[in-house]
């Protein structure tokens, strides 16, 4: 145990038992998984993406590069997971990964063996012959190799869900910046929301020896806290981070609601996905502290400086008990005083620079740490149980200092990356030797160490300002000033990105195994672009994005070629900021609840009849229905031909589209939107229409009927309900919109049913009793009439889709299950029966009618055989695109019915078209089989299709050609009518 | 013709399984389904003012000129759209009929009574609830009792609308398309859960 | 320049790796070319590749505003495909899929070319027979193509949500030809293979006029001054619209931003590539791990290559219906490229109004696949001033003589497509 | 982004539709040229990389159609009608 016996932010009387790799471990309450395994003297904890090289915990927080666990088993197994940032629970498992067979014995670290090959870009240049080993050979290994831990492969257990909150200022980190931002805005009186990632507030507060108002820093962060949580503006989001930066003030957070516990309760999602509306932002996400590139720097053991106090000051652990700190930064000597102040022992801090300030160097003057100036750390000695010794060069002379650690302290980097979402950039700022924020986001200000203050005093006082400027943008008056008192501590830096000389691996990217050789290759292959850099060797690519590493990788290539890191630049920072689970993006939209169900008011009914159900659209419709007895659904389907064809039968069609037109120049605006005129049709009477896109093509088809002189009912197919609506309303509003006319969809209200058969009309009339009279005479095909039943209002139209005697009945939808009910009593009564969809389809392809099989968006009216409909005495929509000339060509596709030669052979609807004994190749295609169904009254499978020449091939035998469902019969063309061909029925 | 007696219609839940009620204690969150009488109303080109003064007139309902809800007795009307308002009566004799009559040819009234279901949402964690599924800001200074609304819950289209307060605490009413319905309830039901859910038959 | 061979790499692995040379010689710009290309994308190198090492014409200067690759070519989710249904298309498409396959020998340059299959799910009666369709038309242009049902799609993807599905996976097209490819190895492979012909290949050249006189092109001016040309060739994509008015030229196309999403580097986990079919949402994985994602385009007309939220949900969402186990996987990367969305879907490979000035765009977020067949075909327009016969479809004029190419059937609405 | 509504205030872009560039307008049918000035309006677009006043429908809200004008560099939107009161 390194755990130290007093201090740390931890909760001492609550132990948490854990296993990592199978071996049980105690921990704390207020711990993370990483500083329970510090505490438990575990250093090597992974294995490296290329190399398979012994890694230990680089950081103390969310840019950790190495510390990479699967958490969890079974379904909630989570690969990747950084040890830095979960927050211990009792009964954490925690497994090491890439390795095989053991994270102590990794028989892929032979790799490394292999390393002189394995450089960057090394494949594009190889794996190339035999070329048919790429596939077989070379690429399965590869794909083996790579990658790091492994997902569940099971159905992720847990809800997700989203949310959107609002608010006056958003403020992004509760460190000293943001706390003071939070605080000041909220007094002001603006409605803050304060994100923290972290399971606790206070940012370095909780991790320094320092002292705000005269308190221990973390003592102060809990005093603002408790006056925030106090005040009923503003909201803390805990365990939550904003990984985005969008348009119009829209920031995306994530919420880690449970996965502090073993599982989430009930009722509780796992993660909640926030949309944050922000009228102002303040961004204080502090800046990561980076390593320096020298020889085997990657043994487990070496860790930067400050998390080594992190993990000391917070979590009272102690990484090192004997530590070399190597530091270019005034900032790294503190460590060794907090290692000694904790009891550990400092055998030596190394600092490139020639002048270190007395200030700084004398607190460790008495401390037995030797303090060496311009001197570097060359090599990392140790294997994978940790650092042994280090060595350090000074002055020409190599010496070698004992020690089970070694903090590294190469300067921080500010957090970045939510200023550059938008697509701003970075700015090398030469007094930081880092990238600090350029021009920022509408709204967004940046306040503390994100921007380049590193100073507490001096973060305190930014976050006071940002906040107070935010909650005047937002119109608050300035609430009077007040700065906590604090010290600025000595902040200087000397750049130093890697140290040459020391034999073995200087790594650059630690998760992905980029040397600073691999940039020097990257260099001299001409990859000298960050961009290309960061794509030849994959620097900057693994899951910490390069926050400890891109700096450093830019700074050596920028040493390389000689220019400035002005020009260098460093590449194009992405959402999210850490990475976010695919499951919290998709909330509750998953499984059956991908996207909402529309239900038909008469769903429960047709269940309660044996229907199975279909989707169309969003809607669930009756395919068909099964009676006693039935097994197959085509027995059921011809059943239901059959009766309705023969007697009566019922289905119900409220899918379908239904617009209210209204106004003086209803007529006019569908004489313009439709192909035919309506302006003319009598009240009482309906007509099918037909609708085109401006560009020539149909769109849509469908009945619509004239209520009164001022009122059309249009019906629309179900697919295109909604669009078509939106079509409307565009050439009202945009177009023309100096028609008079109200338009507004009654899909909703109205549940609505077909009636079909020679009996109908005495179903029909059985239902209106004496309300009506639906004789032929009174209510003749196409009329349509609004009629009272009792109390309750409906509307009947004479319409057939099957091509029999039909009528449409629309009642108030919350009537529709018990008008069902009362229908198919009357039918059944007279030998009648429910139908659905499929059904419906047989009967409409037998009568030849196009529905969204044909009107796929490719077709024009007289393709389809329409071609008369059109009127040639008005505009309408789609009238002069439709006249281009390969729309009008003869050679078009145009709509026949087809029909096996052997009644037996199965149809199917995709086959192509080709003439008899013609070669099956592309250039005999003549056509496709649109539509297929089995028609009882044919007594074979029938078929509507394409094809060239159309009408004129009419009687010739040719091939129905299907190749992928092995598919190959004889037909023959025919009219697409095949039942009734003069209509007879429908006027019965 | 045929003789027969009355044909009896019986009108149906869109969601049965609601009819019931639950447990309320430790409910934060209180549900009822509710079938007020809708029709929409269309105001004719320049016709505004007279929809305006008619509904005026006869309902004393001024006409909201925005997204919100104004109200009268049993009588509302909410902002749609900049020409089109929804009509609410919970009550009464049969809408539609009646305000034809009273707009004449101002306005294109359609009855909508069965097209919507209308859930009323109360408790204290009701805007929790409701932010996991609409992007509006429903801050109580900023969505004051008459505020309405016309947008997407969870992917389904909604109108809301805030009531006036009972015994302190927020009402909210959302109306859905019928064929809708369950799918939004079972959005509430599982935006609910973690607070705890009631199914009251009136709330 | 040294030829990539193992006993290439073998001898720099004992040097050291010193002895490497760039793969391209980043040449600076002349003040004659016979021809310029504008833009350094996939599609512009593969032209200039094609037209010296095809039609020998090497006086040829690849002009990129950037660096080589920083546009689609090098952020798009890799998918090599030639499961196209029109006429207009497949021929084309499936000189493409031939070309990649002969890639990596041809270029010498290893772009990971790996045809694990592509497979378009299907979840309905109509979208079978749509796909059956397809399916058909490919089998007679004598490209492979299978019609799975349930069955056969459960075998290859057995983790699919075939149990709770809000529109259940009733079958598949696939073909097992299609695949991934290295996306930035296409575009280095390609300029490497164009420069080491003599093409120069510029960067940080950006062009700012074109110079037309008298109805004919006779030069560019770029960021790095002017250039005179004999022909200059346009494969600028997202940015079509904006070269083409610096002739005047109005096109029949929108810009557009498409998303990308990489997960977090994990084991291998799903085999080849798979689509949706009742969303939008299509993956495969990296040879890194990586579980490379995608879905719709976002919508709206645009310059900036980011995105907004409403796609990353809806894409996400789709992922998970189809693919619960994903849940847990994290996004690491999401970014945008800008599309050149044509009216009809389609591309366009033409001369245009101008003399000497020939088009390339029109792309969509599916010109990757074409990025051999485009540059073949164009270098083939370019050099002898007829289309080549794969891409005769692929005309300027189509949209004024109504012979459009309008796969999906949703007309001249952009961002349907 | 948020899209501002005049008539229903700013809103989430998941709530609307997009239709690109208000400039063309639908010819006149009678027009001697019709053919052309279709092809020109169906098809043609100018796709301005700056300022464009742009169609939006607000499907999910008050079913308006709106002229938004907003920067296809930056998505910065500078204001919206509704189309049905635009002058032009
Ligand atoms: C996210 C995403 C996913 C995609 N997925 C697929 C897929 O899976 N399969 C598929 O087949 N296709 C896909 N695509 C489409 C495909 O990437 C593109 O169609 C194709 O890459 C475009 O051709 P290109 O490579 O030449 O374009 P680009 O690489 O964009 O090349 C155009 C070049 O022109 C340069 N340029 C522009 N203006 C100028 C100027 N004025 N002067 C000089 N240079 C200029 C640009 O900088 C750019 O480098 C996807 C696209 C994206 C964005
Ligand atoms: N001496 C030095 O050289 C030096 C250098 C840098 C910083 N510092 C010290 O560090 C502190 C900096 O203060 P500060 O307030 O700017 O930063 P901070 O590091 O104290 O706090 C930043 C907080 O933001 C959180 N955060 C980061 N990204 C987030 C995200 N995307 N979403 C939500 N939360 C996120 C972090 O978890 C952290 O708690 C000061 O105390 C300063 O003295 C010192
Ligand atoms: C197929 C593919 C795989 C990628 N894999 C990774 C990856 O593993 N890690 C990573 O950081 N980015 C990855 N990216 C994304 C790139 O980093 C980068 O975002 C993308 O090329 C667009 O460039 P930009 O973000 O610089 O604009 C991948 C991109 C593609 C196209
Ligand atoms: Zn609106």
């Amino acid at each position: 145990m390194t755990r130290l016996g007093s201090g740390g932010l931890i909760d001492r009387s609550q132990q948490l038992r854990f296993t990592f790799d199978g071996k049980s471990y105690a921990g704390h309450a207020g711990d993370t998984l990483a500083s329970a395994l510090v505490a438990n003297d575990v250093k090597l904890v992974g294995r490296s993406f290329k190399y398979h090289r012994p890694r230990g915990i680089l950081t103390a927080g969310a840019e950790e590069p190495n510390a990479l666990v699967e958490l969890g088993t079974g379904t909630r197994r989570e690969p990747n997971t950084r040890a830095t940032t979960v927050e211990l629970f009792d009964g954490l498992v925690a497994s090491s990964q890439n390795r095989w067979p053991t994270l102590a014995l990794d028989l892929l670290s032979l790799n490394q063996l292999l390393s002189p090959f394995f450089v960057g870009g090394f494949y594009y240049k190889t794996f190339m012959w035999p070329a048919s080993f790429w596939e077989k050979v070379y690429e399965p290994l590869i794909r083996r190799a790579a990658g790091l831990g492994r997902a569940s492969g099971l159905p992720d257990p847990d809800a997700y869900e989203k949310a959107t909150a609002f608010c006056d200022v958003l403020v992004i980190g509760s460190g000293p910046a943001g706390l003071m931002a939070a605080r000041t805005a909220a007094r002001a009186g603006a409605r803050v929301i304060l994100c923290e990632d972290d399971f606790r507030l206070g940012g370095r507060l909780l991790a320094e020896r320092v002292e705000v108002e005269g308190r221990p820093g973390a003592e102060f962060a809990r005093s603002v806290e408790d006056e925030l949580a106090a005040m009923p503006e503003v909201r803390i989001f805990r365990r939550t981070q904003v990984f985005g930066t969008y348009d119009g003030g829209t920031y995306g957070a994530l919420e880690r609601v449970a996965d502090h516990l073993l599982a989430p309760p009930p009722g509780v999602p796992r993660q909640r996905l926030w949309h944050i509306v922000a009228r102002r932002c303040v961004n204080a996400m502090g800046a990561v502290e980076r390593p320096i590139a020298f020889a085997d720097n990657d043994r487990p053991g070496v860790m930067l400086a400050a998390a080594v106090r992190t993990y000391v000051n917070r979590f009272a652990a102690l990484p090192a008990r004997r530590a070399v700190v190597f530091t270019t930064t005034d900032d790294g000597w503190r460590t060794a005083q907090d290692l000694i102040a904790a009891g550990a022992e400092v055998s030596a801090v190394v600092d490139p620079r020639r002048e270190v300030p007395d200030s700084i160097m004398a607190p460790l003057a008495r401390s037995g740490a030797r303090l060496l100036r311009a001197a570097k750390v060359t090599r990392a000695i140790g294997g994978s149980s940790g650092v042994k010794a280090v060595e350090v060069a000074q002055g020409g002379s190599l010496l070698r200092i004992e020690a089970d650690g070694l903090a590294v302290s190469g300067g921080w980097n500010p957090q970045v990356g939510l200023t550059t979402h938008k697509g701003s950039r970075a700015r090398w700022s030469p007094e930081l030797s880092t990238f600090v924020p350029g021009s920022l986001p509408e709204g967004m200000r940046v306040a503390g160490a994100v921007s380049g203050d590193y100073g507490l005093s001096a973060c305190l006082r930014a976050g006071h300002d940002a906040g107070s400027a935010a909650a005047q943008d937002c119109g608050f008056a300035a609430a009077s000033p007040d700065v906590p008192r604090a010290e600025d501590e000595p902040i200087a830096v000397a750049p130093l990105w890697h140290v040459t000389g020391g034999r073995g691996k200087s790594f650059v990217d630690q998760q992905n195994d980029v040397t600073v050789k691999d940039v020097e290759i990257a260099w001299r292959e001409g990859f000298r672009a960050v961009e290309h850099l960061k794509r030849y060797t994959t620097l900057g690519m693994a899951t910490d994005q390069g926050k400890t590493s891109n700096v450093v990788g830019h700074a050596i290539m920028a040493e390389l070629t000689g220019r400035p890191m002005e020009d260098v630049g460093t590449t194009v920072t992405r959402p999210p900021h850490l990475p976010v689970a695919i499951g919290a993006f998709a909330g509750r939209h998953r499984g059956r609840h991908f996207k909402p169900t529309r239900y038909v008011s008469g769903h429960d009914w047709a269940l309660r009849h044996g229907a199975t159900m279909v989707d169309a659209g969003q809607w669930l419709r009756p395919q068909w229905f099964s009676a006693p007895g039935e097994t197959d659904w085509l027995t059921s389907v011809i059943r239901e031909v059959k009766t309705t064809r023969l007697a009566v039968g019922v289905c119900d069609v409220s899918t379908l589209g239904k617009i209210d037109i209204k106004g003086k120049d209803a007529g006019v605006f569908l004489d313009r939107v439709y192909i035919n005129r309506f302006s003319t049709l009598p009240v009482g009477k309906a007509r099918y229409g037909i609708m085109l896109r401006e560009d020539g093509f149909v769109m849509d088809d469908g009945t619509t009927a004239r209520l009164g002189p001022m009122h059309y009912v249009m019906s629309t197919t179900t697919a295109n309900a909604g669009k078509v609506m939106q079509h409307l309303e565009f050439y009202h509003q945009v177009v023309w919109p100096e028609l008079d006319i109200a338009m507004v969809s009654v899909t909703e209200h109205w549940a609505q049913y077909a009636v079909a058969g020679p009996r109908s009309r005495e179903v029909i009339q059985a239902i209106y009793g004496t309300a009506a009279d639906v004789s032929n005479g009174s209510f003749p095909y196409l009329a349509c009439r609004e009629i009272m039943l009792g109390e309750i209002p409906t509307r009947l139209f004479r319409l057939s889709f099957s091509g029999e005697m039909a009528f449409e009945i629309a009642i108030p939808a919350r009537y529709g299950e018990s008008l069902l009910g009362e229908l198919l009593r009357e039918a059944v009564g007279r030998g009648g029966c429910a139908y659905g969809t499929e059904a419906l389809g047989v009967m409409r392809v037998e009568k030849g009618h196009v529905a969204g099989n044909e009107l796929n968006g490719q077709t024009v009216v007289r393709d389809l055989g329409l071609g008369r409909m059109a009127s040639s005495e008005k505009d309408y929509v789609g009238r002069i695109m439709a006249g281009r000339p390969a729309l009008v060509a003869s050679d078009r596709p145009t709509l026949v019915g087809v029909q096996p030669v052997d009644s037996k052979q199965r149809l199917r609807a995709g086959a192509h078209v080709l003439a008899l004994g013609a070669a099956t190749t592309a250039e005999n295609d003549v056509g496709y089989v649109t539509s297929v169904v089995y028609s009882p009254t044919v007594g074979s499978w029938i078929g509507l299709a394409l094809v060239k020449g159309g009408t004129a091939q009419v009687g010739t035998r040719m091939r129905a050609y299907d190749p992928v469902r092995n598919g190959d019969i004889e037909v023959n063309l025919v009219s697409p009518i095949f039942v009734d061909p003069k209509g007879e029925r429908l006027h019965g | 013709m045929v003789e027969r007696g009355p044909l009896v219609l019986r009108p149906a839940s869109a969601i049965p399984e609601l009819c019931g009620s639950v447990e309320l204690s430790r409910a934060w969150v209180l549900a009822c389904e509710r079938h007020p009488q809708l029709a929409t109303v269309i105001a004719y080109k320049g016709r505004r003012a007279d929809v305006a003064a008619r509904l005026k007139d006869r309902y004393a309902l001024s006409l909201p000129d925005g997204p919100r809800r104004a109200t009268r007795g049993a009588s509302a009307l909410i902002g749609l759209g900049p020409r089109s308002w929804l009509f609410q009566r919970e009550t009464g004799p049969a809408l539609e009929p009646e305000l034809s009559e009273v707009l004449g040819d101002a306005a294109a009234v359609t009855n909508q009574s069965d097209g919507y279901v209308v859930f009323r949402l109360t408790g204290p964690r009701v805007r929790d609830v409701l932010a996991k599924g609409i992007s509006i800001d429903l801050h109580d200074r900023v969505f004051v009792p008459g505020c309405s609304v016309g947008t997407t819950c969870a992917h389904i289209g909604v109108i809301l609308w805030r009531l006036e307060d009972a015994n302190d605490v927020s009402v909210f009413e959302l109306a859905v398309f019928r064929s809708l319905a369950r799918s939004l309830w079972h959005f509430i039901e599982e935006s609910a859960a973690e607070f705890g859910l009631a199914v009251t038959p009136a709330c | 320049m040294t030829r990539f061979s193992l006993l290439a790499l073998a001898r720099e692995a004992l040097g050291g790796h010193r002895g490497w040379q760039p793969h391209w010689r980043d040449a600076t710009p002349r003040d004659f070319y016979e021809v310029v290309i504008v833009g350094g994308g996939g599609h512009g190198l593969a032209t200039a590749y094609y037209l010296a090492k095809e039609f020998g014409i090497t006086n040829v200067a690849v002009l990129e505003k950037g660096w080589i690759g920083n546009g689609n070519v090098g952020r798009n989710t890799t998918i090599i495909r030639s499961n196209y249904l029109l006429p207009g298309n497949v021929p084309f498409y499936e000189l493409s899929m031939k070309l990649w396959e002969g890639l990596e020998q041809d270029f010498n340059y290893n772009a990971m070319v790996s045809q694990r299959g592509v497979l378009n799910l299907f979840h309905s009666d109509p979208q079978r027979d749509a796909y059956a369709r397809r399916g058909n038309s490919m089998r007679l242009h004598g490209v492979d193509a299978e019609l799975l049902d349930r069955d056969g799609v459960r075998a290859i993807a057995p983790f699919l949500n075939f149990d709770d599905a809000r529109f259940p996976i009733q079958g598949g097209l696939l073909q097992p030809r299609g695949g991934t490819a290295r996306h930035d190895a296409v575009a280095w492979g390609y300029s490497r293979g164009a420069s080491l012909r003599g093409v120069d290949i510029i960067q940080n050249c950006e062009v700012t006029g074109l110079d037309v006189v008298q109805g004919r092109v006779i030069g560019v001016q770029t960021s790095r001054g002017p250039i005179r040309a004999g022909k200059v060739a346009m494969a600028v994509a997202g940015s079509t619209s904006r070269v083409a008015k610096m002739a005047g030229l109005t096109l029949p196309i929108e810009s557009h931003v498409i998303q990308a999403f990489v997960s977090e580097g994990i084991k291998p986990l799903i085999p080849g590539v798979i689509t949706f079919g009742a969303g939008h949402f299509y993956i495969s994985q990296s040879d890194k791990g990586g579980l490379v994602f995608g879905g719709d385009v976002d919508g709206y007309n645009t310059y900036a290559q980011r995105g907004n939220l409403p796609v990353v949900e809806d894409v996400c969402e789709g992922g998970m219906a189809l693919m619960p186990m994903i849940g847990r996987v994290r996004v690491l990367r999401n970014w945008g490229g800008l599309l050149d969305m044509s009216m009809d879907g389609s591309p366009i490979i033409d001369r245009s109004p101008i003399d000497g000035l020939y088009l390339n765009c029109g792309w969509c977020y599916g010109g990757f696949k074409a990025t051999p067949g485009s540059g073949f075909c164009f270098a083939h327009l370019i050099a002898k001033d007829a289309p080549h016969p794969v891409a005769a479809a692929y005309r300027l004029d189509r949209y004024a003589t109504g012979a459009l190419i309008d796969e999906k059937g949703v007309g001249a609405h952009p961002n349907l497509h | 982004m948020r899209i501002p509504c005049p008539y229903c205030g700013s809103r989430d872009l998941s709530e609307f539709v997009y239709h690109g560039d208000a400039a063309p307008k639908r010819p006149d049918p009678a027009a001697e040229n019709a053919s052309e000035l279709f092809y020109t309006y169906v098809y043609l677009r100018e796709n301005p990389a700056g300022p464009l006043r742009e169609l939006w429908y607000h499907a999910s809200g008050c079913r308006s159609w709106l002229i938004v004008t907003r920067d296809t560099r930056t998505h910065d939107i500078a204001g919206a009608v509704l189309a049905m009161e635009s002058a032009s």
